[in-house]
């Protein structure tokens, strides 16, 4: 590094203990007032608002599954019209899934992967604030639309030509692809953080061999978000041009085609399921060793069970479609391909039995929850093993059989180790713990509720019970079973708010948790609970996989970064060697001006395609004063 | 409250309202109302008229509602009305994207003509169509020709293009020759 | 030479065996103008018709006087031809009932004059009888019904003292008939349809096919599709005296959408020959069985006795819709030769086998579906009635050069409504000008020459033994070619489009005139309807979208326009 | 004409309604393949659920004190002949699975082909034939001969629908601009269950299909009377009701074949009263349940295409006397 310093340049190095915090406290912290809040762009906070945002809309979206639980507990009940019925069951799918699930893995990751990786920002600290407003705003459109009768109506999937310009009236249809489009930029943009962020600013030392399993696993559904997703936002593009500009794309008169949507829209949906799932497998990859108190094993296996994955990933779409009279020779290799990843997620789970086999497994709620994982994901995954075998599809395509299968994957296979996560990390992010003995009734009602609600699903969709119906008829003989549905939804329902007050009661009444109440062996329990505005006082330096465990007094630490202004250190992309020093932005209002530009254009472009002209040019106002030159260097080597 | 502050509530309040109102799918039309809704007052020339008073306290759905106007191309296209009148642009029968109207431009006029029909080949529809359906149909013909975009005008069809669609085009007005 | 009839060329007018050796429909026999004079061609009387429709019909000269229909609503008007100015002897306005204007304007209703008397049809379905002299009603008879889609749009044939007349109506699902009334009264004296039984289409031990299954019109449908298959007598019919046949071709069926009506769709689509007396049939040739692209056979015939492959033969050459020239023998019905006369892709040529056109799978309509680029375009490659000359041996052809776009949609069947569940959407044929006047070598079955056209072709063409070829274009030009060569020789722009086949007649002074009624509208003049909007690409059938090239949209209103030479 | 063996038929379905629609009850060629498949892959699956939870609970319950190294490297031979077995299953599985797939692939050449497309919300039939007349339109009902291949063509008249008739086959999607087939042999007689499993709107759940199989000759004889024209009405109630038809707006939607309603948009009519079911499988076949159906379409399956005709309650008596008997 230079030696000339200029005079105001104050490293860390001349500094002690209490002052280098106060200093490094005074540069990073977010001021008071709402100004402060609007411009911060601290990874923690937002971090925090975007799951707390998510877990509003994973409470909605529960309130709606049990109207529609309550609509068919009987035979051709009068509860809910279809008209309705069909705003929430498309709204209940959508909001899971593009304002719960994939934002809440991300969210985790905007708050872990710093502190795992020992930096004191996220990369793109600006796009972070931004992607989180825009996020809000398409929750807030779809929620918004919802109770002004503009909720969407035709499926998540959105299939045409039901959601296409003649089938779909009204701007129902458009709000869903134009919250699709709010939701992927802000899911895209997160995305590009992290992958930056685990390449470019991991603690020095840490070479991709000793990067935190939950990393390695964000790492890889970044990548597959940065791949995925834009399928869909071509997609849902497309379908607004038809719809609204008069194009063709999905239209056979006009040499468009039905099943493209299907194509492109699973190219994402597919993937999405990942997207969802590997944040997941990072998440019990992280517990686990913590619970088990012994390292992981397969750390190299389980690495690349999850790259595997992610490739994997990318060939199964077509399982989706195997009704849809695709060549058979075609859908034989997707039929192999969705088999073959059974063999990814094989390894995951031997390789974390044997954790257990040969650890001293500890039962605090966030282990239980991994159990409650165990004990639903793999029926969940045993029959996407049947579903991916077309003969099979064709039986239970589309029935109540897929809704149990997504179901098990989905809830026992993410929101199952996600609640164990919260229960882990809420310390870290609150400083408090919550309570053990709720968290086990939590963990009960949970597994128990569940199995009960989801697990008779399979037998009604073999029985012939059909996906997306508002109503069946008493001579189904349905009527039974699904009662018994409904009423077990509300012990699933009691489970997650039990959890809900859990986490408000602990917020104030939690025991102090302290740096590392778990006792596990990650970077981020190296800092205090919650953790300070800067993360580490001094970067730490890592020799090993799990550097708590292996130097448990004091970490060493790399010292010369700034303390005047946001700095970081950028290290080497495999073996994490200093390189350079790197200015963080400050904190800005303009990502959310931005966003907000962005927004309503997107939202005028529903009424009319001008919308896009005319809303560049605020865009681009905002952008300009975002990215306007301060004149200090963004890098010194 | 301050008195901007309530008429933003206000106007907030009717946008929020209007949003409603147009996106909702009323399906079935109670028969009384149906009833009442086919004694338009019309003026003895046939041209010109009032609707019945239901039909603003319904909040005119069949010209504002998506819904209902969706109806209307379907029945526009289910009841032959391509047959004379192409997709708007006229055949036999006189163009409708134009907005020049033999009778008038007004939802009476409209209904009369399909209710009743009119010399020169326009067929009256009083026993293939419902009243509710003649509604969709005028609030639909009206969306054709008019000279704004409505919010709630139906889109392209999944069909041979033949025009811009109702949302993209309003009529212009050709210089009468 | 035995062949009477009238064709809507108007130029010969003839009762049994009463003419020259050389008569032939859209022939005028007058050589008095020439390729060397025609260019002193002067116009020497017009007069305004007062109507603004789609004049399609000639003038019809008897003697001297001048019989024009006018379009719907109809006024037969009675010219002196002997005082200069064309004065009105009488005029005559039937009751109309507006619904026919439902119908369209595209009619083609001339007048008859025969024995003293004018018969003609009106678009509303009467069949009218009057007085040549005073324009007297002797009879008034509706005979086609309008709230069943029914019409009358081509002129009626007077022979033996019948009056037949057949029904337009394909595009609402009408089905087909022709009818022989009594001249004197009136009465219906027999009508045999174009599908169904046989008993009702006529078909009984004289027919040629006799012995094939029975009850075609019925089995060859979807069940019951024949009760409302379209199939209409909508253009002209034909006469033989000598044989006692009557010709006739039968329209498409409907609805335009074929999935609705699986089969050959018999007796749609092809043409009857059948007993003057009684109208049992005598043969029938399918021109377009399960027509796909509404085009019909009621394009006007020629009855000709000329050589065929160095034999005399009686012939009856048929310019179809279908972009072929269809000669057969008129009396036993067998098909000589059916030769393209202009790009076609919709078949690939004859099979011999099958005495049909082999169709071109890649243009197959399906409902629900949009098919591209088929050649010929609804409705159909002939815009009008052809003429031939014997000096030439060569057909006039006025053809159109149009291809489509067609979706076919299921439609559901309300009487009075139209019942096509087909959208087009037409334009030129790739690389050809949209219209032209081909000129047809019969004898070598190929194109001598072709004058092309801006626009489609939608009147007849005349030919005169003086060698010239005269024919009218929609742009309102009407132009004399050189018959051997093609050469343009003389043109005259009328003020509105011409749609009606020219006509020459020698006047009471002995001169040889040539008129012509211009006047568009309907269906023909589509852009030039003030009530189309072609910003709608199947507006009038998707002809707005070809006729988008009509430089300056002629006024609508018909004139009559008379030319001699100085 | 009595059928016994269909009466006998429709008591026990009666008395086990929930199994006409159940890919559990295989009644049909297909339906029995994917039956066994079915076993096979959920039998294995239940094997290994139980094996996995017996691993987690011994490890959970023991408690082992072993080196990490030793640890370590015989818990890589587990999981190396974990992964190994899973290997092996899933190849089997997916070998089973495309075995499977290959029956349902051959086409019979002697197959009785219908013509199947849907619509929001009903399904409509087209049985055809060499001779066009002899090819007739029905709606929401098929009867099929047993023992007889059936090739189902799939068709969609406006959204995306999708055949499901799980006792017979397993589904296949109708979609507009494709053409999608569906081949199956009904093995005995029985009246099946069939409901439209792609959504396809407002009243996705009400569209429902029955499937008829009966020996050929019933079947022939079914046959027949569906092409002939509708039976002409027997009283003066019945007139009443046909005249009403042809003159009120049903007409412009409904064919009854033999009469001028000549309608193409709606079901077909001509033999509605031999149909067990009105509306997609809503309602059953008597006059009252026809009456309440034509008074208020909306009421019952809200959002359909049928309009509510006004009529007074004579006509609707007799409308609906006539439908009925359209035997």
């Amino acid at each position: 590094m230079s030696d000339e310093r200029p005079p105001h340049d104050l490293r860390d190095t001349m500094l002690a203990e209490a002052s280098l915090a106060h200093g490094l406290t005074r540069t990073w912290r977010t001021p008071a007032g709402l100004l402060g809040a609007l411009s911060t762009v601290d990874h923690k906070i937002i971090g925090r608002r975007y799951i707390a945002t998510a877990f509003v809309f994973l409470a909605l979206g529960g309130i709606l599954g049990l109207l529609m639980r309550w609509q068919l507990a009987r035979p051709e009940a009068r509860v809910i019209g279809p008209d309705l019925y069909n705003q929430i069951f498309t709204v209940h799918g959508t909001n899971m899934m593009f304002l719960f699930a994939v934002p809440v893995m991300e969210a985790f990751a905007v708050y872990l992967v710093p502190l795992m990786v020992g930096t004191r920002n996220i990369a793109f600290p600006r796009l972070n604030a931004f992607s989180y407003w825009v996020y809000l705003a398409g929750g807030i459109l779809l929620w918004v639309a919802f109770i002004l009768d503009t909720g969407p109506d035709v499926g998540w999937f959105a299939y045409v030509p039901l959601s296409g310009p003649q089938y779909a009236a009204g701007k129902r249809a458009d709000i869903w692809a134009q919250m699709i489009t709010f939701t992927e930029i802000s899911a895209l943009a997160v995305a590009v953080e992290i992958v930056v962020t685990v390449l470019k600013q991991r603690a020095p030392g840490m070479s991709l061999n000793r990067v935190p399993l939950f990393v390695w696993s964000m790492l890889v559904t970044s990548f597959v978000i940065i791949l995925a997703m834009p399928a869909v936002m071509v997609a849902s593009t497309a379908l607004i041009l038809d719809r609204l500009v008069g194009t063709h794309f999905f239209n056979p008169a006009e040499g468009g085609d039905v099943l493209l949507w299907q194509h492109l829209f699973w190219f994402f949906g597919h993937p999405e399921v990942y997207i969802i799932f590997i944040p997941a497998v990072g998440m019990i990859s992280s517990m686990l060793p913590t619970f088990c108190r012994r390292p992981i094993f397969g750390y190299l296996p389980l690495v690349l069970a999850v790259v595997g994955t992610g490739i994997l990933a990318f060939g199964l779409w077509v399982h989706h479609m195997f009704t849809t009279g695709l060549p058979r020779m075609g859908e034989s290799f997707f039929t192999a391909s969705s088999m073959a990843i059974a063999v990814p997620n094989g390894i995951q789970i031997f390789c974390w039995l044997a954790t257990i086999w040969y650890g001293r497994p500890v039962l605090k709620t966030p282990m239980l929850m991994i159990l409650a994982f165990f004990f639903t994901f793999i029926p969940g995954g045993l029959t996407g093993v049947m579903v991916a075998s077309v003969p099979l599809d064709t039986q239970v395509h589309d029935t109540y059989f897929v809704v149990a299968h997504f179901h098990y994957v989905l809830v026992g296979g993410a929101v199952f180790p996600l609640i164990g996560a919260v229960y882990y990390w809420y310390p870290k992010f609150v400083g408090r713990m919550m309570s053990e003995r709720i968290g086990r009734w939590v963990a009960g009602l949970l597994l128990v509720g569940f199995n009960l609600t989801f697990f008779p699903m399979h037998i009604l969709g073999l029985q012939g019970m059909t996906r997306r119906i508002y109503a069946y008829p008493e001579e189904m003989g349905w009527g039974g079973m699904n009662l018994f549905v409904s009423l077990s939804a509300v012990v699933l329902a009691a489970g997650f708010l039990l959890f809900f007050i859990d986490v408000f009661r602990a917020a104030r009444h939690g025991p102090e948790a302290g740096e590392n109440p778990w006792g596990a062996a990650t970077l981020e329990w190296a800092t205090a609970s919650p953790p300070p505005p800067y993360n580490f006082a001094r970067i730490p330096v890592v020799r090993s996989a799990n550097p708590l465990w292996d130097s448990p007094d004091s970490l060493p630490v790399a010292t010369g970064l700034r303390v005047d202004r946001r700095e970081l250190l950028v290290t080497s992309v495999t073996e994490a060697r200093p390189e350079a020093r790197e200015a963080s932005p400050s904190d800005s209002i303009w990502p959310l001006i931005a966003a907000i530009c962005t927004c309503s254009m997107l939202l005028a472009s529903i009424f009319t395609p001008w919308a896009v002209v005319w809303g560049m040019i605020p865009v681009a106002a905002a952008l300009t004063a975002w990215f306007w030159p301060k004149g200090s260097p963004e890098e010194e080597a | 409250m301050t008195a901007k502050a309530r008429a933003a509530t206000l106007i907030l309040l009717a946008l929020t309202l209007a949003a409603c109102k147009r996106e909702e799918r009323a399906t079935r039309l109670d028969p009384p109302v149906a009833e009442a809704l086919d004694k338009v007052a019309v003026l003895p020339v046939g041209i010109g008229g009032r609707p019945p008073e239901v039909y603003p306290a319904l909040g005119s759905p069949y010209r504002s509602n998506a819904y209902q106007l969706s109806q209307g191309k379907r029945l526009y296209e289910w009841f032959n009305c391509r047959g004379c009148h192409a997709d708007g642009g006229g055949n036999t029968g006189p163009a409708l994207l134009d907005g020049w109207w033999r009778y008038g431009p007004d939802a009476v006029s409209i209904f009369v003509s399909i209710r009743d029909g009119r010399p020169n080949g326009m067929p009256a529809f009083r026993d293939r169509l419902t009243t509710e359906q003649i509604w969709q149909l005028t609030g639909y013909i009206q969306s054709m020709g008019a000279t704004a975009i409505s919010v709630a005008a139906p889109s392209r069809s999944d069909r041979m293009q033949s025009r811009p669609a109702e949302n993209r085009a309003p009529a212009t007005f050709p210089a009468p020759r | 030479m035995a062949c009477l009839a009238l064709a809507p060329a108007g130029v010969v007018w003839a009762s049994d065996g009463g003419t020259a050796p050389e008569a032939q429909p859209g022939f005028s026999t007058l050589d008095q103008l020439t390729p060397a004079n025609v260019g002193g061609l002067q116009p020497v009387a017009s007069l305004p018709t007062g109507s603004r429709g789609a004049h399609g019909a000639a003038p019809v000269i008897a003697g001297d006087t001048a019989f024009i229909l006018t379009p719907f609503p109809h006024e037969l008007l009675a010219l002196d031809l002997r005082a200069p100015g064309l004065p009105v002897k009488w005029r005559y306005r039937p009751a109309a009932d507006s619904m026919a204007a439902g119908q369209g304007g595209g009619g083609r209703n001339a007048p008859v004059a025969e024995g003293g008397r004018v018969f003609f049809t009106t678009l509303d379905g009467h069949a009218i009888a009057l007085d040549a002299a005073t324009g007297v009603v002797l009879w008034d008879m509706r005979v086609a019904d309008l709230a069943q889609g029914e019409t009358l749009r081509a002129p009626p044939l007077v022979a033996r003292g019948t009056v037949l007349l057949g029904n337009g109506g394909d595009d609402f699902g009408a089905r087909g008939w022709i009818a022989a009334l009594s001249a004197e009264t009136g009465a219906l004296l027999w009508k045999r349809y174009s599908t169904g039984p046989d008993e009702a289409v006529g078909i009984g031990p004289g027919f040629a096919s006799a012995g094939q299954e029975a009850n075609l019109g019925v089995t060859t449908w979807s069940p019951s599709a024949w009760q409302h298959g379209g199939g209409g007598v909508s253009g002209p019919i034909l006469w033989d005296a000598a044989a006692g046949l009557v010709f006739h071709g039968t329209g498409y069926p409907a609805p335009w959408n074929p999935d609705q009506r699986r089969g050959d769709n018999r007796w749609t689509s092809g043409l009857f020959a059948r007993a003057l007396e009684d109208g049992a049939a005598r043969w029938f040739l399918p021109v377009s069985p399960h027509d796909l692209y509404a085009l019909g056979s009621t394009t006007p015939n020629l009855l000709l006795d000329r050589e065929w492959q160095g034999r005399q033969r009686p012939l009856l050459v048929h310019p179809d819709a279908n972009g072929h020239v269809y000669v057969l023998d008129r009396l036993s019905g067998a098909l000589l030769s059916a030769e393209a006369f202009l790009p076609v892709n919709a078949t690939e040529g004859l099979d011999p086998a099958q005495g049909v056109l082999r169709r071109n799978p890649a243009k197959q309509v399906r409902s629900g579906g949009t098919t591209t680029g088929i050649c010929p375009a609804h409705p159909g490659a002939v815009g009008g009635a052809a003429a031939y000359s014997p000096r030439t041996g060569l057909l006039y052809i006025p053809a159109r050069r149009l291809c489509m776009d067609l979706e076919a949609r299921d439609t559901t069947f309300i009487p009075g409504t139209p019942f096509t569940g087909a959208n087009l959407r037409q334009m030129p044929a790739p690389g050809l000008y949209p219209g032209a006047l081909v000129a047809w070598d019969l004898g070598a079955a190929r194109v001598a020459w072709t004058k092309d056209e801006a626009l489609p072709l939608e009147g007849g063409a005349l030919a005169t033994a003086g060698g010239l070829v005269f024919y009218g274009t929609a742009e309102g030009v009407l132009k004399a070619l050189d018959a051997n060569t093609g050469a343009e020789l003389w043109r005259f722009q009328a003020a509105s489009g011409i749609i009606a086949p020219p006509v020459s007649y020698q006047g009471p002074d002995g001169r040889q005139f040539v008129a012509v009624l211009a006047g568009t509208g309907g269906f023909p003049g589509a852009a030039a309807g003030r009530e189309i909007d072609i910003r709608d690409a199947t507006a009038a059938e998707g002809r707005a979208l070809a006729m988008r090239r009509l430089p300056q949209p002629p006024e609508a209103g018909g004139m009559l326009y008379v030319f001699a030479l100085p | 004409m009595p059928r016994p063996w269909l009466l006998a038929i429709g008591l026990l379905c009666t008395g086990c309604s929930s199994n006409w629609q159940s890919a559990l009850e295989p009644q049909g060629d297909v339906a029995r393949h994917l039956d066994g498949l079915f076993w096979l892959f959920t039998i294995t699956a239940v094997v290994i659920w139980l094996a996995v939870m017996l691993v987690l609970l011994l490890g959970l319950w023991r408690r082992a004190r072993l080196p990490q190294a030793v640890a370590d490297r015989r818990a890589g031979i587990a999981v190396g002949a974990a992964v190994a077995a899973t290997v092996v299953i899933i190849s089997g599985l997916t070998l089973a699975s495309y075995l499977a797939t290959r029956p349902l692939a051959s086409d019979a050449p002697d197959a009785l082909v219908i013509r199947l497309r849907g619509f929001q919300w009903w399904w409509e039939a087209t049985y055809q034939d060499e001779a066009p007349d002899r090819g007739f339109l029905t709606a929401n009902e098929i009867h099929i001969p047993v023992g007889r291949p059936v090739r189902i063509e799939l068709a969609a008249a406006d959204v995306i629908h999708s055949f499901w008739v799980p006792n017979l086959a397993g589904k296949q999607d109708m979609i507009p601009g494709r053409d999608n087939a569906i081949t199956f042999t009904a093995q005995q007689p029985g009246i099946w269950r069939g409901q439209c499993a792609e959504f396809c709107g407002l009243q996705h759940a009400h569209m429902a299909l029955l499937v008829v199989a009966e020996p050929p000759e019933a079947f022939d004889r079914w046959r027949e009377a569906q092409i002939a024209e509708a039976r002409p009405p027997a009283d003066e109630v019945e007139a009443e009701g046909q005249r009403l038809l042809e003159a009120k707006a049903c007409s412009a939607c409904h064919t009854v074949r033999g009469t001028t309603a000549a309608g193409t948009l709606g079901p077909d009519l001509t033999h509605l009263g031999s149909r067990q079911y009105l509306a997609a499988g809503m309602l059953p076949m008597t006059r009252g349940a026809m009456a309440a159906w034509i008074a208020d379409p909306q009421g019952v399956k809200p959002g359909n295409n049928m309009p509510m005709v006004p009529l007074t309650a004579d006509e609707l008596q007799a409308l609906s006397a006539y439908l009925v008997s359209l035997k």
